[in-house]
């Protein structure tokens, strides 16, 4: 039984480790830098995802760390690629000329005043 | 059997690293480079894990927890100082 | 009203501890006890986030849902940019679109927000109030209610249920 | 493509001379009659699980003294040269924070300051130890400057935590030439169980001090920091 369990385990880190390696091909051949964080971050995110999870399975004694690092890079990596996104949205990075459409209005975001931020 | 196909994953992790490492010098923007930094990293926790694996010490885990950690900080204080907002 | 805060954010950061030492011993657990409440004393007054949650046997059941329609979404969203990815040619369609929610707690938005870049070609740009604006790479729809109905309601109408 | 070509090349270079590294490796199995004695005794005379942790402490423990009083001196003259005027605030012009790193942060900060708690009390059974957490309590701190720049950090708060550790590890220290063989001498409590929380005897009670005061002192580093930003 445990056998089997180890058996599955690695498969699935090593489907973890293919797209990883995917995403980095994404991260390479996409034209722009928002389809770059696009291809980056969801495979990058799953893959991660599954090879921590294949490697719950092959060593169910350590779930604590795994379960909390899982849950940490489930929260952490999606945040931290919007909040890039937007930084890079508002200094105009160039979308590719293949975009068709561009609806985030460039004038509605100016600097705020600290002051606006205090009254939160 | 289960040795050799993590050894297997951590050789096309080692790749994907290695990829992202490409677009990490390229370029062409900073943000660019900032994304394969990230992915780069995240790729990397994988890693260590296989490593901890390997070598059997959970206590690898913990560097691992602190490696995401920082890299999560990181991307966000450079993000952060693109739209000056530090 | 404050102390289901404070309680909340005890019984997160005591999972988190037991997940971290993962021994049951009676030391440690004292341990973790008193530094969580110590914790979520001090940092009650800044997280008010906690507030808006609803307990009650449904939204539990419909957290549990919630995980498994979003892991779906994200492996389907996972084999759409492997397809693209190894595609020669390249099918893309980017563009930043616009969209609107109904949820207003600030915890709720956020998991939207999450969800919404780990799932099929869509990054969340930027947010302001209801209003989110979502880079795609493969344009469906210009028109604001079509592309919520498209990108946003699958995930909303679950979430409306545990957030409100 | 030139460019490309060149960018093959570096990668390639750096793998020829992490290779070389690699395979040029053979750890040094052998300790020498210093690290052996610690190998060998250390368990034993300290009870720590974690090596490093009886050299940092007890043997070395003055050093770790020394240490914590040169970063104190760093937060002390940092806070001197950037001394704000009382009243004056951040006249900057930021960018808001957008709503979901905000909603991230928060529910962020407290799992971070928990783990460099564990990070400085599990110091003699795992790797890391005060200095450690007390970084990575920092880092929690940067977090929510980050999310919410216009928050004022209590300094009181910072500048009371550093000075009780800092006088509570001098007076363990001290506490040991009363009622045991010295100066920070680890057999003031008893050894307690190789390998568990209590253990290793005030080895965990000293670096828990250590801990709030390096994350006290890098708190104050950042904040005096993040304070005197104004645009000129």
């Amino acid at each position: 039984m445990g056998n089997i369990l180890e058996i599955i385990g690695a498969v699935l880190v090593l489907l973890g480790s293919v797209f990883l390696f995917l995403g980095a091909l994404g991260l390479v051949r996409m034209p722009d830098l928002y389809n770059r964080i696009q291809a980056g971050t969801k495979a990058s995110t799953l893959g991660t995802f599954l090879t921590l999870f294949g490697l719950l399975l092959i060593i169910p004694e350590w779930w604590g760390k795994l379960v909390l690092l899982m849950t940490f890079i489930l929260i952490t990596n999606p945040v931290s690629s919007h909040v890039l996104a937007r930084a890079a949205h508002y200094i105009k990075i160039p979308l590719t000329d293949k975009t068709v459409a561009d609806l985030l209005n460039k004038e509605e975001t100016t600097y705020k005043v600290n002051e606006e931020i205090k009254n939160e | 059997m289960v040795n050799t196909l993590l050894f297997i994953s951590a050789i096309i992790i080692l790749l994907a690293i290695l990829l992202t490492f490409y677009r990490f010098i390229k370029g062409p923007t900073a943000p660019d480079r900032l994304v394969a930094f990230d992915v780069m990293t995240v790729s990397s926790l994988a890693l260590i894990g296989l490593i901890a694996k390997f070598s059997s010490r959970i206590i690898y885990l913990d560097v691992a927890i602190v490696y995401g950690l920082l890299s999560f900080l990181g991307v966000i204080i450079v993000s952060r100082y693109f739209e000056r907002g530090l | 009203m404050k102390i289901k805060n404070i309680a909340a954010i005890f019984l997160i950061l005591l999972s988190i501890w037991i997940l971290l030492n993962s021994q049951f011993q009676i030391e440690v657990m004292i341990i973790g006890v008193i530094l969580s409440f110590v914790i979520s004393i001090i940092m009650g007054s800044r997280i008010t986030v906690f507030n808006e949650l609803k307990f009650s046997f449904g939204s539990v059941f419909y957290t549990i849902w919630y995980l498994f329609v979003f892991l779906a979404e994200l492996v389907k969203s996972n084999l759409d940019v492997a397809r693209r990815v190894l595609t020669p040619s390249l099918p893309i369609n980017p563009g930043i679109i616009k969209t609107k929610t109904v949820l207003k707690s600030k915890m709720g938005r956020m998991i939207l927000a999450n969800s919404i870049t780990l799932t099929p070609g869509t990054l969340t740009v930027d947010i302001e109030d209801d209003i989110l604006y979502i880079h795609c790479i493969d344009v469906c729809c210009e028109d604001i209610d079509k592309a919520t109905a498209a990108i946003v309601d699958k995930f909303e109408k679950i979430l409306v249920k545990i957030y409100g | 493509m030139v460019k490309n070509s060149l960018i093959f090349i570096v990668l390639i270079g750096f793998a020829v001379l992490l290779a070389d590294l690699f395979v040029g490796f053979n750890g040094n199995t052998d300790l020498n009659t210093l690290a052996n004695h610690y190998a060998v005794s250390g368990p034993e005379e300290v009870g720590s699980a974690n090596l490093v942790t009886a050299v940092v402490v007890t043997y070395r423990g003055l050093d770790t003294l020394g240490e914590v009083t040169i970063l104190f001196l760093a937060a002390a003259i940092v806070s001197f040269l950037l001394k704000v005027e009382a009243g004056a605030s951040l006249n900057r012009k930021l960018r808001s924070t957008s709503e979901i790193l905000d909603t991230a942060s928060r529910i962020l900060v407290p799992v971070i300051f928990l783990f460099g708690i564990y990070v400085f009390i599990n110091g003699h059974l795992s790797p890391g130890g005060g200095f450690q957490g007390g970084a990575i309590i920092a880092s929690g701190l940067v977090l929510m400057l980050l999310a919410q720049p216009a928050k004022e950090v209590g300094h009181k708060l910072i500048t009371l935590v550093e000075s009780i550790s800092g006088i509570s590890f001098v007076l363990i220290g001290v506490a040991g030439v009363l009622f045991a063989a010295g100066f920070l001498d680890n057999k003031l409590l008893s050894l307690g169980k190789f390998g568990t929380i209590f253990s290793a005897g005030v080895i965990p009670i000293i670096y828990i001090f250590v801990g709030l005061k390096v994350g006290a002192e890098l708190s104050g580093i950042i904040t005096n920091l993040h304070e005197n930003q104004n645009e000129a």
